[in-house]
Order: C-alpha cells, then structure tokens, then sequence
C-alpha cells in the first residue's frame, strides 16, 4: 500500500520548525473519508507535522464547507488542503489563500483553478471505465444495464458514470436506467425495486459509489436476481459482499493514499519545491481473488 | 326549530366529514394518481409492484404514527430520522460487534428510541422550552452525532435473520414489515378512538388549559407521545435494517420530512387536536406511491423532486375542494 | 321618540335576512328598522341568532338572502371595512383584541393615525393620547401601552368598549357587552349609551339583563329561533312580556330560590395567601348552601376559586374538604377531592371547542366511561345525550362541534361536565355569564338541584341581583382581600357594593 | 379605580421583560458562549476571526428576516433554500450563459425570488392550502426541481465583480454582506414597529379573525409577508454567490432549518404574534458563532454535530430562565 512513499524524506522532516497542513474534506462522517484522514494522518505523525482536520457533517453541505476553509486560514497554516464538494464554491477562499501565500492542494475532486500546488486524486473517469469494462466483460453484446448515479452536482460521481457509460457503449451494453440514490442504501434499494420493475430483464448494475451498489443488492437479492453489481470505492461492507460473492467487483479509489501523498506534498511545499499539476493515486479493481487481503488492510487501518 | 330539525342529519354528516372524514379528502388524491400512474404505466397495477410500494411506504408510515401524535398536540419531531440512526447503530453494535442475544438488541433498540423520545418530552414538559421544534432540533443533532460518533461513521452489518425478519421477510407475497404497519396502525386507530389515554390526546391538542383544568396531566400526556414518537422511529429502525440488512449513522437523514408531509396530506392541523389516523397512512403511501411511479416512468430525478412538490399540493387542494363540495351539499 | 321614530325613513333597514349554518337556520327572513338617535335592544334565547344577525350587518358573515339598506342607500358586498367606513361600529359578543398588542394599537388597530400616510408612519403619540382618553371617559385608568393580554377579561371588554366609541359611528353595536363587566362598569357604560343617544348615534343593544334593556332601550326587537317575534316600544312591554316573546312561554320567577337546612362542613379555606393577588383569604363553605363572592372585576374572585382549585399554584394557606385537610396541587386533586370548577372563560379554559359535546360532557370522568382504560363510547353517548335533554341545549345533537354552539348553549355543556364529574364541592364562576333568562333559570334549578343533593355550591357573580337572589351567605372582596360577609337575611346591594369598593 | 391603576405598572414592567427583552434571552445566551470560546481559543477574539463570523452569519441572518415574519403569523416558509437556489441559477444562467447585463440579472433575481414568494402566499390566501408547510414544502421540492433542470444539475461560475460585490466585497475590515445585514435588519425593525403595515403583521398573527373584523385585509398582509420571505432569500442567495463565486442547484439545502432555529432561539413563538427582529438576528449571529468556535476548537466533525444540538437547546434554556427569574422579580 505505502511502496510509494520516497525514503529520503523522512529522517529530515523533524529537525525543521514543524509545518502546519490545514485539511477541508468533504465530509468527515464516512468510512471513505475516515481513510483520507488516517492516511494523513499517518503521514502528519512521520513528518512531524502539525495537522488540522476539518470536514462537515454531510457532503451536501457546501457553504460549511467553504467557512471551514476560512475558518482554517485564520489559523494561518503553511499549507491547506481541500476536497471540494462543489469545485467552483471553493475557489474565492483559494484566493484568498493565495494573498496570503499559502498554497492550496486539492484531494479526491479537482477544482477548475490554475494555480493549485497540484491535484491528488482518482482519475473519476478511467475509475468509471474501468468498472465499466469489468462490467461489461460479465455480460454480452446487446445485454441492459442500469447505473446508479451520486446525488446531483457531485462531480465525481458524475465522471465516473460518464466513464463507465463510454466504457459499455463501446462494447455494446445498452445503457436503460439512471437514477441518483444519493449515495444511499436504502434509497439504493427503493431506487433498484422501481427499475427492476420497468426493466426486469436487466443483466448488470453499475454504481457510482458502494452504499448505492449494496442497497441495489438487497433489491436483487428479494427478487431472486443473481446478475453482477459492480460498485466504487472499495468500502469494507462492500469488499465482504465480493467475498460472499453477493457483489461482483468494486473499484477502489486510494482514499488512504490521498490523504498521505496529500501531506506528504505539502512538506515538499513548505520546504518550496514545486510539484505535478497532478499525481495520480490510481484506482484498484477488487474481484474475488484480492479481496480478502483488501479486507484485512482496510480492517487495520480503521480500527484506529 | 323545524327548520334546525329537519336539516338535523345534514349536520351531523358535514360535522362527521370534517372530523373522521378527513382522510377521505388525501383517500381521493391518492386514488386519482393511482389512475394517472396505471395509465401511464402498465407495470403499476401488478401485485408485485404494489408489494414493492407496500414495502417502501412502511418505513415512513411508522415513523408517521409518532409524528402524528406530535402534530396533534400541536408539536413536532424533527428527531425522529436521528433516534432511528443512533438506537439501529446500538443494535448494530451490541448484536453484531459484541454478539449480544438478537432479541435483546431488538429490545434494547426499541427502548432506547423510547427513551429518546421521553427525553424530547421531558425536554418539553420540565425545561418547558418554548416549542418541540427547538428541543428536537437539538436532540436531531445531538443523536446524529452519537450515532457517527460510536462506530466513527462506519456502518453496522450482517444482522441475523430475527432482527432482519422485520424489514426482510414475506408472508407469501406480502411484505412483514406492511403487516406490520397494518396491526400498528389498527392498534393506533383503537387507542386513539377507544381508550381514554387516546381521548386525552386529542383534548390536549385541541386546548391544553382546558385539558389541564379539566384533570388531565397534560404533561404526562405530552411525554407520552413523544415517547411513542421515539419509540415508533426505531421501530422504523428496525425495519430499514431488515431491509438494507445493515445498520448506518447517516439513515433516516431527513425522514421528518416525509413523516410531517404524510401527517399533514393526511388532514392533520398544525395547531392541535384535529386529524385522524387513518389520514396519515394514506398520506404515507400516496408519497411512496408517486416515488415509485415516477421511478417506473422513468422521470428523470430532477422533474421528480418537481412533480413530489406538484402533487403534494395537488393532493391537499383535491381535499380542500371536496370539503367545500359537502359544505355547500350539507347547505342546501 | 315615538312621534319621530318611524316617520322619517330609518337609519337602517334590514329586509329578509336568512343565513344559514351546516344544519341550523339561523335567520329565517329577519326584517330590522333602526333609526337615528334610537336605542334598539335585540333580544331572544341563546341561538336565537342575534349575533349572527349583527354579525350579517357588519360584514363579518355574508347573508344567503335578503337586503340591507343604510341611510337609505341599498348596501352590496359588504367587508368589515366598508361596514365601519359607513360607520358602523361594533362590540361582538367574543371578546376581538390582539393579545400581543398594546390597548392603544388595539382601540385603533385598522385605522392608525399617521404623521406620514404614504409611508404608513404611525403617530403614536396621538394614539396614546386619544387612548387615555377614552378609557378615562370610560372611568379606566390603564397605561394605553400596556398589552391587552396581561388584562383581566372585564378591562378587556371596556378595551373593546373604547375602540367602539373611538369611532364616531352613526350606529354602535353592542352584543352583550356588559356580561363581564362589574356593576360599577355597567352604570359607566349604560350612561355612554345614553349619552352617545343624545349625541343622535343609533344603538342596537344585545343583553339578556332585562332591566338594563327596560332602562335604556326605545325599542326592542325578540328573534325566536332564527325568526323575527315582535318590535314593540320598551316603553309598552313589562320584563315577563319580554320574557313570554323570549321563550314563548310563561316563565315563573326570576331566582327560584329554594331554602335548605345548612349540612355540614364542606370546604373550610384557611390564611389562602398568593403573594401579589391573594391575602390570607379564610371562610368555610358547607353542605346544602350556597355561598356567593361579590367583588369589582379585578377583586381576585377569579384568582381565588383557581387557587382552591390547584389552577395556580399558592404561596400559603390549608384547605380542608369535609373535615379533612387535602393538599391540592393541580386540577385533578382538587376533582380527586371532589372539588368541580366552572370558569368564567368558557371557550379558553373550559371546552375544547373543535370537538364534539360528548367529548367535552364526558373528558373529566372519563374513567367512568371506561374499563381498564378502555372506552364504553355507548355509555358516554347515553350519559351525554340524557345531560343535553335536562339541560335543554340547542341544537341537541351530542356530537354537534362545541365551538358552533351559541355562547349560551356552550355554557350549558360547561355545566354539563362538572355534572357528569361526582365532584360535591361546586365552584362557579360568573355561572350565567351571556346566558338568556330561560336558561338562567335552568341554571339557577340546577344549584338548587345540587345544594339539595347535599352539595355545596360557591357562585362567583359580577351581577348582583343573582348574588343577592341566589345566595344563602354572601362574601365580598376587594384587592384579594374578603372585605365582608352578609347573611342572606341582611345582604343588599349598597352593603355589598361598599365593602366591594373597599370604601375607595 | 385606583386600585386597578396600582396593579397595572408592575405589570407592565413584567410584560416588557417578556415581550421586547425576549432577544437579551438570547443575548445572554451568545455573550455566554462567546466568553467561553474566547477562553478556549485565542484566534477567536481576533478581528479576522469576527469579520468571518459576521460574514459567516450574513447568508442566515438575511434568510431569518423572511422566516421571522411567516413565524410571525403563526406560519412557516420551508422554501427559502429552494427559492434561494432557483433564483441564483436563474441569475447565473442569464448572466453568464446569456451575458444580460449584471444589474439586470440581479433585479431578475430578486424578482423571482419574490414571485416565488408571493406564489407561496397564493397558495395559502386563494387556494386555502391548510397550512404554509405543506404549500412551502411543495414549493420547497418544485423550486429545487427546476434549480437542477435548467443546466442539467451543472453549476455556473465567474460571475462580474458587481455580482460578487454583496456577498465577496468588504468595506475596511468589514463584509459588505454584514453591512447588508445591518441596514436591513435596521430597516426591518423600523418597519414592524412604527407601520401600520408591520403593526399589522404583529396583528395578523396574533389574532386574525379580529384582525380580519378591524377591516385589516389579512391575505393582503400573509401575500405580502410570504413575498418578503421569498426577496430575502433571494438576497441572501446573492450574498452566498458572491461567497462562492458561483450558483448551484444544490445552494440553500436545509437552510430553512437554521433560519428557523435563528428565529426560535431569538424568541419568536410558532402560535404567532410574539417576537422581535433583533431577537432572529442574535439567533442567527450565535449559530454562526458557535459553529466557528467549534471548527477553531477543531472539534472533530461528529461531535460538533453534537456539540450543535447541546448548545442550541442551552441558548434556549437559558432564556427560559432569565424570564422566570425577571417574572420573580416582578411579583416581589
Ligand atoms: N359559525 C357557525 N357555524 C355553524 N353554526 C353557527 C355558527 N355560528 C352560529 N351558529 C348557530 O347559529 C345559531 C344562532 O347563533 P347566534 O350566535 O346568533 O345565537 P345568539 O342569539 O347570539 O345566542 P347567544 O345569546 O347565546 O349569543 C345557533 O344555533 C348557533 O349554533
Ligand atoms: N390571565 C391574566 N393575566 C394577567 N393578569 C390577569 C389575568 N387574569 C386576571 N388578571 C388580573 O388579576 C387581577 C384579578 O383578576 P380576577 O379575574 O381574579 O378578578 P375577578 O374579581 O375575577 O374579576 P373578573 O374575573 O370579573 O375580571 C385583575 O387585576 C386582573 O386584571
Ligand atoms: O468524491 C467522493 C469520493 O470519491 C467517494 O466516492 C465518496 O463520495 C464522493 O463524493
Ligand atoms: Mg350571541
Ligand atoms: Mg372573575
């Protein structure tokens, strides 16, 4: 998991006056997110840095999260780091980081701001084709399928679906349901029983994120439906259902590893070397065969 | 006097149509939709479809019950999405994490919906904050934060089947967690109507001094309810768990919503002591009713939440002009 | 008066007037002719429609049919504005303040006096200014900022009385508007009436005290269930007439009082103090007696029957019922004691008037309609449908909704509970406050009922002749203190209104 | 008579402790909370730190002024985030897909924003909906409805200075948007105290069939007060563009929860007629202090849920008591 992290580095970190990382996620109420603050804070623990994590209740709740943000560079921290949830809503407080020569990372969502140190984060589209690929060779040529989309407006969400949709255009799925479940079960399966309704005969389900995709299952599931399901990001509920075979893949973002390269950028920040527009944390297809030892990584780094 | 007389059963008509009737104004709403949406749609009026709105309806028509009692005593819950996360998550934890006996979680989840609630009246009746608005909007938010607080927002899963029974399980077509909310609803009806407790409610919404003045504790009244309230959401709980087969902090986000709407589409006044029952089950399944068919249709989610809005509306204007037509009837 | 009165065309004129309510004919084709300088009383049982028939001439309920004409111009349409732009002023029958307002803001609520009247700017030195003085032509002295909410319900009705008269109208309605007002009150006013007469304003004046209606009134109209009786000129028609057109039948004496061998101890109040209202208040009550509380309107007659009854809570005092002492903290231990409350605030505090007349007769002893707390709703329908008939309410429909009941007919199932409740101990406060003669009457057999029953009965009444009729002892208070107490024997109005004045 | 005039100045005292010193209630509360929080952390007596929170305050505080008066006449607006939403992407689409002229794309969205409000007013005088809830909860969904179908749920972003000037600019150290705050509440106030017009208001919702017998046209007075509602939310959606530096379908969700918590913590009562501006503005101003102080603190994210709850119940709590104590002193 932490095979990129340069070496070099660490021993120097401590020696220096400690650097203050101001973080901004979208949230910090979901297992998703609790992964990019362990990985930050595992790296705020080795760089001896001084680490602020902030992160409203819900993702929908974008101007808090703009506030956090100011509220964060009142405490005029060497670097900020933000996961936006609307990208456009952040960009006056980036600005005004900006006259305050404070440089600002983006983590997980890109923002459209030229002047961003970098952008660590998922490729949202390849993740979407490439869970639309897998999806796609399940099935054949000519096959339905339905996508569960994120709640409206969320960007990432939103690739990922263009992703996959281009990915089963090309082999020929046929695309005959979308519909958002907002990132949630139960509204995942309510959202899944109403389709299966209008389109009993479809052969596969692709979902913008796992809560959506293990709420499609139960639906499935009540109608005696066994057809793949592929999710993202790889959350530990969805990782035992590929193991039990009820879940046929999911495509893990690294969260842990964004929330680590994201301090670890800003060390390299503070000592003023510059970094990539972008550093990709890649994505991880989970099928069956590297589930369990996802499982048990991701039971490690949780449980603290 | 003859003139009084004659009309004599022409009043107790129009009176009983403005009283228990009520329902029958959203009755009429939800069976006009019923009949655009087997048009538009054949798939509507299959058996299995209507299990599937029964099963979706069910969770929002308990958390009604509760909510209605609020109303009616001119109160509200917004706390009700809340209790139903944190009491489900404890369940989560003591049956799943530390292996506690399914039926003693299931207990140990009503209780403490009950509970919560109780402290929402008390928070009422003994601090005597102005509205239930404001100490549940505090308990809302206190109970979310405990429910992400004990597991660190993650969710809770792999329920045995007594706990999933609930939320899970069909007797023959029909969805458990519907049968449920038939015998719950029955039940209301009869201690609302038939018991003196269930009078003292209505009396209390309908003037509180009275009430008091007449011998009705009417602050035990009021813990009642909402203790019900409380308990009926995690009772909810339970059934959102069968369904998802797992426990979330962030469940039942924003469900007052939907409970206060079926309450009030149900005929239910703001300030206390009218409605029935009856109306709000209703209520409760023409919204699960309309979230369905505009899946089925395949409306796209953005003219969805429009049309929710629309037909919301609609539904309560179709009832307002029905009562207008038995006033004017019981006139001439 | 009489060689003027109907020779010039009338100030108002009223042609077939019907309205009716979901089941009740209120007004069944009533003509009406007022006329300029003229005092008309409008009289007739509780329901007989004089309320809704004011309410028609103001425009706060539109009439099925019939024709209004003012100052000989036909009227269509009308809204309470147009009506009080006419000038038309009215006191209704259930008191019509904003609670959260001040008594200046209320006299003038809907016609402010500006300073700026495109801006809307209120001139609210002014207001204040005309505010106190009407109220002291009024005889009142309160602060005009002060919000009507915090007054008892007597200063209230002058509030009302006040904006009424604020309005120079040519015509004042007034609905029963001495019926929470105390003797000292009611002279005050019935002179403004007589006063705004001379000044060539026409009254038309509801009340069911008859006497007042015989001092004041040129002439009288009676409606009988929704119908027009007769007009006839107050001067021709002795009270039992009037009586006779009211009820359509020979009524036998105003306060049938019936004399019972005083029983025993019935409620024994001792050193009752409530710091600010009540002071060290003592007296006993007994058994087959009725003991009446005199006092101006803001004496604590009020403040001390909802003390006995645990309504407010008390800072000193003991209280025994029959011999033992009870600690009574809330309602339900007073009823427990056997101890009923009528209050003078039917609609706020004794019925739920969105439900039905079983409900209400029946809320108190419930327990007695139900086992295990489960309801024999048969059993309350009986019980209720048996009180409708004794106490001849109209209409008698047990589920008929509370709240459109006529005020008299509400106080009738007020009644109607405390009956139902086997409370021994029965305190009313203004019992017949807006109830017509018949029902009076009704009401008055029903103490005599109870006393003889072996009931004790305490009457809290503003209206004297009832206090002096009906009572077997008689106590007075002034500033929440019991200033005096008459033997029937030697009660009369100048002792009691001396000590109620507390010699001030 | 004397005797009467005796009991009145004292009770007027009381009355006044109750009816316009309600806000020091609040007031007492937020001086409470903000000598807690500047003992717990430095940054949060700094100038800087002040300036956000006044500018932090401002989106709500605007909104609170809408919501301050529908409350005021015993009703609700549970549309003003909607409203909010719709107006600021109607503007963004004009303005920066269509290049009208910023001005013109402003009064554009204010007028929506009012029309919006004056259909919720409609909806309640004409069609006699029973109550505001459900007519604003379904104006609440329609609104948000066609907020995400004009660009297909994509926000709109790089709005002129003259657009972001009330929500971005400042004046010295001050937000401009504060100053906005300033001058309307200022306005406000003058408006409900010294018009006929908001005397009206104050009427209206405490007693309207008496009202409506004074010759006030009440539907006029509730048409006006839900038009009022839907201006201020539109305004405050201009503040939260020039914010944001963008509009966005999604702007404005459950924000009516904090306007109404904002007015209820300042004193105002759900049965209408009781309550006062200044009381909505310290609501607003303490809600916004204390999630500032929380995020300073750094509180982690589920506890501040809590935290939230707690407080907001405290503030009210307090108020509570101050009024018993000054009703105690008022008797002595
Ligand atoms: N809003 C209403 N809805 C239905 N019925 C009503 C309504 N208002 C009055 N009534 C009925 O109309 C009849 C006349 O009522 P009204 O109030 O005019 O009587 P009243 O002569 O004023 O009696 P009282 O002397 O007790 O005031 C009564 O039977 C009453 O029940
Ligand atoms: N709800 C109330 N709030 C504030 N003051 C009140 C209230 N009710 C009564 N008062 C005041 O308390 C004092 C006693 O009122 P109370 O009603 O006991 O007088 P009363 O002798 O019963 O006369 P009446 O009942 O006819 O007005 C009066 O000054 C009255 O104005
Ligand atoms: O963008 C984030 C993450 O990528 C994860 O999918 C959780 O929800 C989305 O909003
Ligand atoms: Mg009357
Ligand atoms: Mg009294």
């Amino acid at each position: 998991e932490k095979k990129n992290q340069p070496a070099a580095d660490s021993n120097q970190g401590s020696n220096e006056k400690q650097v203050h990382v101001a973080m901004v996620l979208k949230t910090l109420s979901s297992q998703y997110w609790k992964l990019v603050a362990a990985g930050a804070q595992d790296a705020a623990k080795k760089y001896n840095v001084k680490l602020t994590l902030l992160g409203p209740n819900a993702e929908s709740e974008v101007v808090q999260q703009v506030n956090m943000m100011e509220d964060a560079l009142t405490q005029n921290p060497d670097v900020l780091a933000v996961a936006p949830s609307q990208p456009p809503t952040a960009i006056p407080v980036f600005q005004k980081a900006k006259q305050k020569n404070i440089p600002v990372i983006l983590v997980d969502t890109d923002a459209p701001w030229d002047d961003k140190a970098t952008y660590i984060g998922t490729a949202n589209k390849d993740a979407g084709k490439q869970g639309g690929e897998y999806l796609a060779s399940l099935l054949q040529k000519g096959d339905k399928v339905a996508l569960l989309e994120g709640a409206r407006g969320n960007t990432a969400m939103d690739d990922r679906i263009k992703g996959a949709e281009e990915a089963l255009a090309a082999a020929g799925i046929q695309v005959v349901a979308k519909q958002p479940a907002n990132s949630d079960r139960a509204l995942g399966m309510n959202v899944m029983q109403n389709i299966l309704q209008s389109h009993p005969d479809i052969k596969g389900v692709y979902s913008a994120n796992d809560e959506m995709a293990l709420g499609a299952i139960r639906a499935l599931q009540q109608n005696k439906k066994n057809i793949p399901v592929v999710g993202t990001d790889a959350i530990p509920d969805a990782v035992k259902a590929i193991i039990d075979g009820s879940m046929a893949a999911s495509v893990a973002q690294k969260p842990y590893d964004m929330g680590y390269l994201a301090v670890e950028a800003a060390v390299k920040l503070a000592k003023g070397e510059t970094l990539p527009k972008y550093i990709n944390s890649g994505t991880e297809l989970i099928t069956k065969e590297n589930a369990q030892a996802k499982l048990d990584w991701l039971n490690k780094t949780l449980s603290r | 006097m003859n003139c009084a007389t004659e009309t004599v059963p022409a009043k107790n008509k129009s009176l009983f149509s403005k009283e228990t009737l009520y329902n029958l104004g959203a009755l009429l709403g939800l069976v006009l939709l019923c009949i655009v949406l087997s048009i538009l749609s054949p798939k509507f009026l299959t058996l299995d479809n209507l299990m599937n709105i029964a099963g979706q309806a069910s969770i929002n028509a308990i958390i009604a019950v509760g909510m209605f009692l609020a109303i009616l005593t001119a109160g509200i819950d917004l706390s009700v999405g809340s209790i139903l996360a944190l009491s489900t998550m404890v369940m989560g934890v003591l049956n799943v994490n530390l292996g506690l006996n399914p039926i003693l979680s299931i207990l140990a989840c009503l209780t403490l919906g009950a509970l919560l609630g109780l402290t929402n009246g008390i928070l009422l009746t003994r601090l005597n904050l102005p509205h239930p608005f404001i100490s549940t909007l505090g308990t809302m938010n206190m109970a979310r934060g405990l429910a992400l607080v004990i597991t660190g927002a993650a969710p809770v899963s792999g329920f045995p089947e007594s706990i999933q029974f609930l939320g899970a399980a069909f007797a023959g077509p029909i969805p458990v967690s519907f049968i449920l909310v038939a015998v719950l609803y029955t039940g209301m009806y009869f201690f609302l109507n038939r018991t003196t407790i269930g009078r003292y409610i209505y009396a209390v919404g309908g003037n509180p001094e009275a009430s008091r003045l007449s011998g009705i504790d009417v602050k035990k009244i009021l813990n009642l309810v909402y203790t019900i309230s409380g308990f009926t959401a995690a009772l909810a709980g339970l059934v959102l768990v069968g369904r998802v087969n797992s426990a979330y902090p962030l469940a039942g986000l924003g469900y007052e919503l939907d409970a206060i709407a079926a309450v009030i589409i149900g005929g239910a006044s703001f300030f206390g002591g009218i409605g029935t029952i009856g109306g709000t089950l209703i209520g409760a399944i023409l919204i699960a009713v309309l979230r369905n068919g505009l899946n089925l249709l395949n409306v796209s989610a953005d003219w969805q939440t429009f049309v929710i809005g629309a037909v919301i509306i609609a539904a309560v204007y179709v009832d307002i002009l029905r009562q207008r037509a038995a006033k004017k009837k019981a006139l001439s | 008066m009489s060689e003027k009165g109907p020779l010039l065309n009338p100030l108002l004129k009223l042609k077939g007037i019907c309205k009716r309510f979901p089941g009740v004919q209120a007004l069944d084709n009533v003509d009406l002719e007022v006329h300029t300088g003229e005092v008309h009383g409008l009289l007739g049982e509780n329901g007989a429609g004089k309320s809704t028939l004011i309410k028609i001439l103001t425009g706060a309920h539109p009439a099925d049919e019939g024709e209004m004409y003012f100052l000989g111009q036909k009227v269509e349409h009308l809204t309470p504005k147009k009506a009080r732009d006419m000038g038309i002023a009215c006191i209704y029958q259930e008191l019509n303040l904003v609670p959260h307002l001040s008594v200046a803001e209320n006299i003038f609520l809907g016609r402010e006096p500006c300073v700026n009247k495109k801006l809307g700017l209120i001139d609210r030195t002014y207001m204040h200014q005309r505010s106190r003085q009407l109220l002291q032509e009024l005889g009142l002295d309160i602060d005009p900022g002060t919000k009507v909410g915090n007054l008892g319900i007597g200063k209230q009705q002058m509030v009302e009385i006040a904006r009424a008269l604020s309005v120079n109208a040519k015509l004042i309605i007034m609905d029963e508007p001495t019926s929470s007002l105390s003797e000292r009150e009611v002279e005050e006013l019935l002179n403004i009436v007589l006063q705004l007469k001379s000044r060539g304003v026409a009254v038309i004046y509801i009340s069911h005290r008859l006497e007042e209606i015989k001092r004041i009134c040129d002439r009288i109209t009676v409606l009988r269930d929704g119908q027009k009786v007769a007009t006839r000129e107050a001067a021709d028609v002795s009270i039992e007439e009037i009586i006779r057109l009211m009820v359509g039948r020979d009524l036998s004496e105003q306060f049938p009082k019936i004399q019972i061998a005083r029983g025993k101890e019935a409620l024994a109040v001792e050193n009752l103090t409530r710091r600010g209202v009540l002071h060290n208040i003592s007296f006993k009550a007994y058994q087959g007696e009725v003991l009446g509380i005199a006092g101006l309107v803001g004496s604590g007659r009020t403040e001390l029957v909802r003390a006995i009854f645990g309504a407010d809570p008390v800072d000193g005092g003991t209280i025994r019922v029959f011999g033992k002492p009870v600690t009574i903290r809330s309602p339900r231990d007073a009823i427990n004691a056997g101890i009923a409350l009528l209050t003078e605030d039917r609609k706020g505090q004794g019925l739920i008037l969105i439900q039905d007349i079983t409900f209400n007769t029946t809320l108190v002893s419930l327990g007695r309609f139900a086992r295990g707390g489960i309801l024999n709703v048969r059993a309350a329908r009986e019980a209720t449908g048996k009180l409708v008939r004794e106490l001849k309410v109209r209409p008698p429909h047990i589920n008929q909704v509370v709240g459109q009941l006529s005020g008299g007919n509400q106080q009738k199932v007020v009644i109607g509970k405390w009956l139902c409740s086997r409370a021994r101990i029965f305190i009313f406060d203004e019992p017949t406050r807006g109830i017509d003669v018949g029902a009076k009457v009704e009401v008055y057999n029903l103490i005599n009922q109870l006393v003889s029953s072996g009931a004790a009965v305490i009457m809290v009444s503003s209206e004297l002749p009832e206090v002096l009729g009906m009572s077997d002892r008689i106590l007075v208070m002034h500033e929440g203190r019991i200033t005096a107490e008459f033997d029937r024997s030697e009660a009369n109005q100048e002792k009691i209104m001396h000590a109620a004045t507390g010699g001030c």
